[in-house]
């Protein structure tokens, strides 16, 4: 795939990559004020945000190909490269990332009051981190951000987060780590494999033959499974979200959890379709799993975030439901709900920080008739929750009913190996309308609703103008996309279809010739 | 897409949904801001002006005006585009009407029953907001509209029910009525999704005229190894979702519990609006629904069976606002019966008088229940009349409407489903039905004047402490009753008489190609070839005055008898008043169990199993162990080293040397 | 044939000398069982031509190393040493291992190429060829760098002896040599006024 | 018998060992000068060795040129291979003697102690310019004997002794069985030159075998001892923890380069014929000393003796690459042990730092709290944590990534797997240390030593392990390019 | 007649005595010392052997060093003995155990 030059004519990914950074080791060095770094943070992360805006305005969605791109030597040695480039896939996510983090530290902005330097620039790294994997096209680079942003997340869960967070935190990193080194693995394969490149454009090219896109495949799926996370190996991110800060969990489920998801999208797809058909049945099996199983899981939880958490796995068991049905609907809707989950979840954790700052408790039944003194964050909240059940007007509704609808109707590639229709599979995700509702709302009548009863909610003050802010532009984001959710699917949507013809056009052939020699020229770039 | 067809004013169309949503906005972003007489003022006039438009545009459909077109693209992607679009025609129309009149009444009504609770705005941006959503899944032109509609009206439905969510009760009401009718949109949404599998579209007209050739083609699908006409699938799932919405059972638990939301809403919602949207869903999707003899049979079933089960549930309640409730739900099977028979136009003739004298009966309940000072229990009421003079007479001229009892509302349409009942013939299933129905007028009628006797006649037995606060209540609370009293009594007959509603010429009838009826089907066509009898020759209506007389009986003269026959039939009273025993049922089988299994999937699965046996014991532990074992070995004696030096080359050379 | 029973002799005896190292409850015995070896070996290097190497085996190894191990028994006072339950406990595996060891070891050293139809014996060296003069021309040429770093090691294991062991105690009389050289002359004379 | 014709001509490019030869000339006008020293002013000794070490690696560089060239009849050779793993240990020597400055200013015998770090240091030069068995052997036990006695320095300690004796013994043992293994590969091939025994062993008839095989595992289980290869690494943790810490750092990175870089010579040069079968042991001492390592270190409580067990772990690694035997092996290897010198002294520079009342900082507790007090030093010791668990954008990443391309390239795919499963298990005992500076409270009163040239130590190693792990290129071809001469 | 491998033989007995010595010794560590010395004498046997049939003079010169280099080694391990004695008072092998784990 060929990619077109950058139009901007400017290096703006790596400007909105390093940007963070920069910023970072200036007031890293410079500023000891506690509220001067506040500021200071605040202002990178804005002007991070600003710059990213260009990327959506000069975004030519006409085209599948990469934009903006960027390529530099960066170890000769290995043919490794600093190449960079966004489609309609990574694009959405590098904005939401640089929103997200202005989010992030303006949540902090009270409730983080020890070592607050440290923790603007942890938020900050880990924004550099974060837009780098979605920004890289050499697999290298990529695994060099992914694995990166494990060390910024570490610290802001372990110093900054609750009770147990010592557990949370190393159960996230080496469930992470452990994850993603087979990916590694998997990654210089490909190179020795496809004559030295680790360029993620020419893995897509290669033909793997099947036995290798089999192993590939599996060995890229425990990486990204692990992030998604997806059943049976996503036990830490209860963890990690419920002792993580606010701001960590909202980073947490606004990108991290993403990152999974797009890495099925830029890896496993494209590069392995005939993999990737193949284990449809164990993706969609652990999908209904992530929905129905996890759903239940919620319902029972005690603790807000712990509840919360549970949800953001179901829904993302939608987008894995989704991403593996190789039609143009069920990848958009996959793409969108990572997007628009992205503003909700964070929402909702944000919605629980707001509640623990006050409280210092995330115990549902520590709390009951929190609407009689917090009415404005009552609306707030059950604003969230709604969007979080999938009400039409939401931009989760739009997301649900794209990828229920691709998977009522899937492309025949998807269902080579099914071996049930993919019509009762459809059928089991949209139980997820009822089971959503009942974790979600049983949850606000517990916290939200009720009597006052109990003296510590009685003392309890509404919501400042600043953390109103905070939810503002989300309650914005998420009505717009809910009902105009147009210009993000237009965006998406040649990215998407190219995915799904790269997902549904077998490789075998080609490799066949490969092994006859026929074509031993083909070897990619 | 299908191109925009209009003789209406777009605009004024627009304005229609668009002013209760300004208003609601208003009264609930700004409603801290606004006086509550602004508040209301605001609201009530814009759903007036709602109604007032809707009346106009009723009008001019009735000269044969009609809209379809699109405003908005919602969703897009490869081949599946949502609109957001309106279609008016007479089916729409008079739910309109419906709608914003129950409305406007109840916004007028509220001014005096909430008048003073804290939540003032709150409740009038909800009805407002509430209002909106209804106009938008009447007026909507496609099956997303519809659900955008009908999820809204589920969430401002569960807002009002749990409005006073400081009572518990409310709060469980609210989420118990939201999350059964996330069953229903379960069903719903499967039916949409295999509507726009099948015909590739979601629009109205378009499905509409692709059904016939898609019959033909015979398409089929297997259902847990039953072979199922895709039709029948589609028609079956969508009413999963009607009945959901409209109280049918087995999803009708929710519809009673909600009468903790405050009076007014159960006369909106419970009664003359959302949950009538399931029968006006079947009345509109009939060119579906007519193609499937399965669905329509299973329509007929549920509907005869609410209807029947909810009345003999009704006999024995004692809160005023269940046995209406109750009622309720017994009517709208009523409605589904009409539906299931392919009556239409008589389902839709009830829900719209339904919906005048229900409302009327509720709004008075509230008017009785504000007099006594928020008490409920028919059995601490009695001889209001005294005190209410203007409620009690709305209240007769109701409950006389929901009896059947000519010339009142209820008799034209109750009468015509069961008629309709009778004369089709679906084999069992219609004979079914109609002895539903008919046992089922007896029940209504004894209940509804139950209720009413014990209200306002028989003996006083208020308390005296509130004995001082009753009276009637205010012009707001009593106008709005008289306006509806006219509906109760005169909407029947104008429908019959004026509008003709109920002529089975379905092209010249009122309702034009709005309603769809296969001419075998037809069983209004049979009742129109049959000779018009009068209404003594009607056997519902003799029926109807049984129960009256039965209530009179029990409750005028044989005071003793109600006690005696509920100790003799003590099981069955057990039964009826525990609602045959629903809640407890669900609670066993749906509830209890996805709490167990969602703690074992928590505790055993995800904590015992894979974190604490795969993650800890498994990996942690072996690693942990290993550690242990091998800080062991490092005893600190140097001849320990030395062995394992020697052990090494040992092992090295002995291999090397087998090897080769 | 006389050769012959010289290295049987002289083979046996230092094997028996080794075992008596190992197996002596007495560590002043198993220092004299080590000197026997030592001997019997220098013998063997007698019989292979190696007289310089086996001199200074004698003279250097029983002569001055053997005497620092005696010298730093007797200094610890540690000649009684009982024979504690490990050894037989780890007899049995020890034992098995070794054994296994020797054959493979036996093996491979009396394996095709050392046999004595691939190397055949080479005959002793006249009178005329002088062993020592032989090592002496190589080892102060070739391996002249070897020499050179032999002599450091030497001198590290000299420094490193010192630096371990020398203590300098208070009551002990010592020269401290930075001491003497650092004095100056307003410490040696002292100006009493009188 | 040696026929040598008199006057036998004089060694000539004796300047190639102008850096050795600095050295040791150096080490003895030091043990000298020392005498003159009071007892305030051996700080200068110090001084005075870490310019001797500056010097040598000016003359090193100078003296290197493209090619491999020898000297003293061909018993010494100078490549690039051998200079850029001088510099290697030279830097690592410079980094110990900063280190001691402080720690050994209460010891006595200071002089002798910077004398003998530069004696070790000559044996490890002498090492890597061996291509003979001879001239590395006795390189070899030069840096031994001067690290038994370091290791032993501060005699009054029990535990000080007692890892000099252990190591001491099991060194021997170690060096016996080198010698034993090289009197075989000398019987098969009458030869001591690395070069000559590789012609000898590929010419050696068939029934030699069992012989050679023999001869290759006791050469090789001397080596791997040197190195601390699984199940020859058990001196490793009770020397680390017993050996006073500045000694600790240098015999964890000098002694590892030399010995790895001696060892690679040996693979390369004299066993190119039994490549296969030293595979085969090789690939299984990897595995086993990658678990043994990151998984016996979960258990540590004293830091000394974790960064034992984590240095077994990073030297399976390494072996790795010594496994893979090819260009991009070496040159893995090679990389790997740069990182890893960073990383090691960083640390335990940090460690040094900490020190009081002799012992403290040694306990893994004692670090709780030291990012509130100390953020610099926590923020360093975390890079270098994280570096040291092979964490991207450290340096400690490309070290891991370099061998592993080698031995996935060579087809030890399934070695590769299990070392990148078990680097996840080791990184756990490092996030545990970074665990007590970030997140716990401060439980002891710190005492921080305050050194410059240390906390510059702990600045340059944090920076390195930085800049390395984000623009790897230069040292990586570096260590590509310092393959002339092996390869 | 003795060939090469008679020696060689004999080398490996006192090579496995030493190395037996070293691990099965539960006395002192003076025992341990000398087991080594053995090793180094099998060496040496080893290597003077090779010396004579090959006929090559370096195998001696190579015994020459590793003589020289035992020699140090006791040196410089008598004096670790000694320095290790002095703070624990024994030199026994079992006593030797202040680090482990």
């Amino acid at each position: 795939m060929e990619s077109l030059q950058n139009v901007l004519g400017f290096p703006i990914l790596s400007l909105s990559i390093f940007l963070p950074t920069a910023g970072a080791l200036l007031i890293w060095l410079f500023l000891k004020n506690d509220n001067a770094v506040r500021w200071a943070a605040l202002i990178v992360s804005v002007a991070t945000f600003i710059v990213t805006i260009p990327l959506a305005t000069s975004f030519d969605s006409t085209t599948a190909h990469m934009q903006f791109e960027e390529m530099h030597q960066w170890i000769p040695m290995f043919n490794v490269h600093y190449q960079l480039g966004v489609d309609g896939i990574s694009m959405p996510f590098v904005i939401l990332t640089s929103l997200l983090t202005i989010i992030c530290i303006v949540s902090a902005w009270r409730c983080i009051q020890n070592r607050v330097k440290e923790y603007m620039l942890a938020f900050l790294i880990l924004e550099t981190t974060l837009i780098g994997v979605f920004c890289a096209l050499d697999a290298i680079l990529f695994y060099f951000f992914w694995e990166a942003m494990l060390i910024p997340m570490f610290l802001i869960i372990g110093v900054w987060g609750g009770q147990n967070r010592v557990y949370a935190t190393l159960k996230f990193f080496l469930y992470t780590l452990g994850g993603s080194v087979l990916m590694l693995i998997a990654v210089i394969a490909m190179y020795f494999k496809t004559g030295g490149s680790f360029s993620i454009l020419a893995y897509m090219d290669y033909p793997f033959d099947f036995q290798w896109q089999f192993w590939a495949f599996l060995a890229f799926f425990v990486a990204f499974a692990v992030k998604v996370p997806m059943w049976p190996v996503h036990t830490w991110l209860p963890d990690a979200h419920t002792e993580a800060p606010t701001a960590g969990s909202v980073i947490l489920a606004g990108i991290l959890l993403k990152m999974g998801a797009y890495g099925f999208l830029r890896f496993s797809l494209p590069m392995l379709p005939d993999a990737s058909q193949y284990f449809v049945p164990l993706m969609v099996g652990l999908s209904l799993i992530a929905i129905v199983y996890i759903s239940l899981v919620a319902m029972m939880q005690t603790d807000l975030k712990r509840l919360i958490a549970y949800s953001s796995i179901a829904h993302m068991g939608f987008v894995t439901l989704g991403t593996f049905m190789f039609t143009g609907i069920a990848m958009e809707g996959a793409i969108f709900g990572m997007i628009s989950h992205g503003f909700v979840a964070a929402a909702l954790f944000l919605c629980v920080g707001v509640l623990y700052d006050r409280m210092h408790t995330r115990e549902i039944s520590a709390y009951g008739g929190v609407a009689n003194v917090m009415p404005v964050f009552a609306v707030v909240m059950m604003f969230f929750a709604m969007a979080n059940v999938a009400l039409p007007g939401a931009s989760s509704f739009v997301a649900e009913v794209m990828v229920l609808l691709g998977t009522f109707n899937p492309s025949p590639e998807a269902m080579l190996y099914m071996p049930i229709s993919m019509k009762w599979v459809a059928m089991m995700a949209a139980i997820s309308v009822i089971l959503s509702a009942c974790y979600t709302l049983w949850m606000v009548k517990r916290v939200l609703m009720g009597n006052l009863e109990k003296e510590e909610v009685k003392g309890l003050s509404d919501m400042t103008m600043r953390e109103f802010g905070l939810f503002a532009p989300l309650i914005i984001l998420v009505v717009w996309l809910g009902f105009y959710p147009l210009p993000v699917l237009d965006m998406l949507h040649a990215s998407a279809t190219h995915l799904v013809d790269q997902a549904t056009s077998s490789k075998l052939a080609d490799a066949a010739l490969i092994a006859q020699g026929a074509a031993a020229h083909v070897t990619g770039h | 897409m299908g191109e925009t067809i209009t003789t209406l004013n777009t605009l004024e169309l627009l304005a229609i949904p668009a002013l209760p949503l300004i208003a609601a906005l208003a009264a609930g972003l700004f409603g801290w801001a606004l006086k509550e007489t602004l508040t209301h003022w605001i609201t009530c006039l814009a759903v007036i002006a709602a109604a007032a438009l809707s009346i106009d545009i009723f009008v001019q459909v009735l000269d044969g005006a009609s809209f379809y077109g699109n405003f908005w693209t919602w969703m897009l992607s490869d081949g599946f585009i949502v609109p957001i679009g309106m279609m008016i025609d007479p089916l729409t129309a008079i739910m309109m009407i419906t709608v914003t009149i129950v409305s406007a009444c109840v916004h007028i009504y509220t001014i005096g029953y909430m008048h003073g609770d804290p939540g003032y705005s709150r409740f009038f941006s909800y009805i407002s907001a509430f209002t909106f959503s209804m106009l938008v899944l009447v007026m909507g032109n496609n099956f997303f509209t519809l659900f955008f509609g009908w999820e809204a009206v589920g969430l401002f439905s569960y807002l009002l029910i749990g409005f006073w969510f400081k009572r518990e009760p409310a709060n469980y009401a609210a989420l118990k009525a939201f999350i059964v009718n996330r069953v229903g949109d379960f069903g719903f949404l499967i039916g949409v999704l295999a509507t726009w599998y099948y015909f590739g579209t979601v629009d109205y007209h378009q499905v509409f005229a692709a059904v016939s050739s898609f019959v033909l083609e015979g398409h089929t699908l297997n259902f847990l190894g039953w072979e199922m006409d895709a039709i029948t699938f589609i028609c079956l799932a969508l009413f999963i979702g009607a009945m959901g919405k409209s109280g049918q059972v087995p999803l009708h638990v929710w519809l009673p519990d909600s009468m903790e939301g405050p009076t007014p809403i159960s006369a909106l919602i419970h009664a003359a609006t959302m949950v009538t949207a399931g029968v006006f869903m079947v009345a509109r999707l009939s060119p579906m629904f007519e193609f499937s003899e399965t669905a329509l049979a299973a329509v007929t079933l549920v509907g005869a069976l609410t209807a029947w089960m909810c009345a003999t549930i009704g006999l024995v309640q004692n809160d005023i606002k269940r046995v209406i409730a109750y009622s309720t739900c017994s009517q709208l099977g009523y409605m589904f019966v009409a539906c299931g028979v392919s009556a239409y136009s008589a389902g839709i003739f009830h829900l719209m008088t339904h919906a005048y004298f229900k409302s009327l009966l509720f709004l008075a309940a509230g008017s009785v229940i504000h007099a006594v000072l928020a008490e409920q229990d028919i059995r601490k009421m009695g001889q209001l009349r005294k005190y209410m003079p203007i409620t009690y007479v709305t209240m007769l001229i109701a409950a006389l409407a929901l009896s059947g009892i000519p010339p009142f509302a209820g008799f034209w349409s109750k009468d015509l489903i069961i008629e309709a009942a009778m004369v089709r013939d679906m084999g069992w299933v219609s004979d079914v039905a109609y002895y539903a129905l008919l046992s089922g007028v007896v029940m209504t009628a004894f209940y509804t004047f139950r209720m009413f006797f014990l209200t306002f006649h028989n003996t006083d037995r208020v308390p005296a402490e509130t004995k001082a606060h009753v009276h009637e209540s205010p012009k707001v609370i009593t106008v709005p009753l008289m306006i509806l009293a006219i509906g109760a009594f005169g909407s029947g007959m104008w429908g019959v008489y004026a509008l003709d509603i109920t002529n089975p010429e379905v092209i010249n009838g009122f309702f034009g190609n709005a309603l769809f009826v296969m001419d075998a089907h037809n069983p209004l066509m049979e009742l129109e070839h049959e000779p018009h009898h009068a209404f003594y020759l009607s056997m519902p209506f003799w029926m109807a005055i049984g129960g009256i007389g039965l209530a009179f009986v029990f409750y005028f003269k044989e005071s003793a008898m109600p006690a005696k026959l509920a100790s003799t039939f003590s099981g069955v009273h057990a039964f009826l008043l525990n609602k045959w025993y629903w809640d407890e049922l669900y609670e066993k089988i749906f509830l209890r169990p996805a709490q167990c299994l969602g703690t074992f999937f928590w505790q055993k699965a995800d904590l015992a199993i894979i974190d604490k046996g795969m993650i800890h014991g498994g990996i942690v532990d072996s690693v942990l162990a290993g550690a242990a074992k091998l800080r062991r070995m490092q005893t600190g004696m140097v001849y320990h080293y030395a062995y394992g030096m020697v052990i090494g080359v040992f092992g090295l050379l002995t291999w090397l040397m087998l090897k080769a | 044939m006389l050769e012959a029973g010289f290295f049987y002799l002289f083979a046996a005896m230092s094997v028996i000398g080794g075992m008596g190292v190992v197996l002596a409850r007495n560590t002043m015995h198993s220092v004299m069982f080590l000197i026997f070896c030592f001997f019997n070996t220098a013998g063997l290097f007698f019989l292979l031509d190696a007289e310089f190497l086996g001199i200074i085996l004698i003279l250097i190894y029983v002569g001055a190393v053997m005497v620092l191990f005696m010298f730093v028994i007797m200094m610890l006072e540690v000649n009684k040493a009982k024979l504690k339950e490990g050894f037989l406990q780890y007899l049995p595996v020890g034992g098995v291992i070794a054994l296994i060891l020797l054959i493979e070891l036996i093996a491979a050293s009396s394996s095709g190429v050392f046999n004595t139809e691939t190397i055949a014996a080479v005959g002793h060296f006249g009178k005329d060829v002088n062993n020592t003069v032989e090592i002496g021309k190589v080892l102060y040429t070739q391996y002249l760098l070897g020499f050179e770093i032999a002599a450091i090691i030497l001198l590290v294991a000299l420094v490193g002896a010192i630096v371990l062991t020398l203590r300098t105690r208070k009551d002990a009389k010592y020269q401290n040599i930075s001491k003497q050289v650092n004095v100056r002359k307003e410490d040696r004379l002292r100006k009493v006024r009188m | 018998m040696a026929n040598v014709t008199f006057p036998f001509p004089y060694p000539q490019h004796l300047e190639l060992m102008l850096p050795e030869i600095i050295i040791a000339i150096m080490a003895m006008v030091l043990l000298i000068w020392d005498l003159f020293l009071g007892k305030d002013k051996k700080g200068w000794i110090a001084y005075a060795a870490i310019a001797t070490c500056v010097a040598t690696a000016f003359a090193t560089i100078q003296v290197t040129t493209g090619g491999a060239l020898t000297t003293f009849y061909g018993y010494f050779v100078l490549d690039p291979f051998a200079s850029f793993s001088k510099l290697l240990m030279l830097l690592a020597t410079v980094f110990a003697v900063i280190l001691s400055l402080d720690y050994m200013k209460d010891e006595e015998n200071v002089g002798e102690y910077y004398c003998l770090i530069l004696f070790a240091l000559l044996g490890m030069m002498l090492m890597v310019s061996a291509n003979n068995f001879v001239t590395m052997y006795l390189g070899l036990e030069l840096m031994a004997l001067s690290v038994y006695v370091l290791v032993g320095y501060q005699r009054d300690v029990l535990r000080s002794s007692e890892a000099a004796l252990k190591y001491f013994i099991l060194g021997a043992l170690s060096s016996g069985m080198l010698l034993y293994g090289i009197t075989f590969l000398y019987g098969v091939t009458a030869s001591f030159g690395f070069d000559a025994i590789g012609a000898g062993l590929v010419n050696a008839n068939n029934s030699a075998h069992g012989v050679v095989m023999l001869g290759m595992v006791f050469v090789l289980a001397g080596l791997v001892f040197k190195v601390s290869i699984a199940p020859f690494h058990m001196w490793t943790p009770d020397t680390y923890e017993g050996a006073p810490t500045p000694v600790t750092a240098f015999i964890s990175v000098a002694p590892k380069v030399a010995g790895f870089v001696v060892f690679m010579r040996v693979l390369h040069d004299a066993l190119p014929a039994v490549q296969a079968d030293y595979t085969m042991i090789l690939v299984v001492l990897a595995a086993l000393t990658i678990v043994v390592g990151n998984v016996a270190a979960i258990a540590q409580r004293n830091i000394k003796r974790m960064l034992a067990y984590s240095t077994i772990g990073h030297v399976g690694f390494v072996l790795m690459g010594l496994i893979a035997a090819n260009e991009a092996g070496y040159a893995g290897s090679l990389v790997y042990l740069t990182v890893y010198l960073f990383m090691n002294m960083g640390v335990f520079a940090i460690i040094v730092l900490m020190r009081r009342d002799g012992i403290q900082g040694e306990l893994l507790d004692d670090f709780a709290g030291l990012s509130k007090v100390r953020p610099g030093y926590a923020l360093a010791m975390g890079l270098l944590l994280f570096s040291l668990a092979g964490i991207p954008f450290l340096a400690g990443f490309w070290a891991k990534y370099v061998v592993f391309m080698a031995a996935i390239e060579t087809g030890h795919l399934y070695l590769a797997l299990l070392a990148i499963v078990f680097s996840v298990v080791g990184c756990f005992y490092y996030l545990r240390v970074i665990k007590y500076m970030y997140f716990d409270d401060v439980r002891i009163e710190f005492n921080f030593i305050e050194s410059i040239p240390m906390k510059m130590t702990v600045v340059v190693t944090a920076l390195a392990v930085t800049a390395i792990g984000l623009y790897p290129d230069p040292v990586m071809a570096i260590c590509k390019q310092a393959l002339v001469g092996l390869i | 007649m003795i060939g090469l491998s008679d020696y060689l033989i004999v080398a490996a007995c006192l090579f496995l005595l030493g190395v037996i010595g070293l691990f099965l010794n539960r006395k002192n560590v003076i025992t341990i010392l000398m087991c080594i010395e053995l090793i180094l004498l099998a060496v040496n046997i080893n290597f003077v052997a090779f010396s004579h049939y090959l006929q090559d003079i370096s195998g001696q010169i190579f015994v020459f060093f590793v003589l020289t280099v035992a020699a140090s080694e006791v040196a410089v391990g008598l004096a670790i003995l000694v320095a290790f004695y002095r703070t624990r008072r024994s030199i026994d092998v079992e006593d030797i155990n202040s680090l482990q784990g």
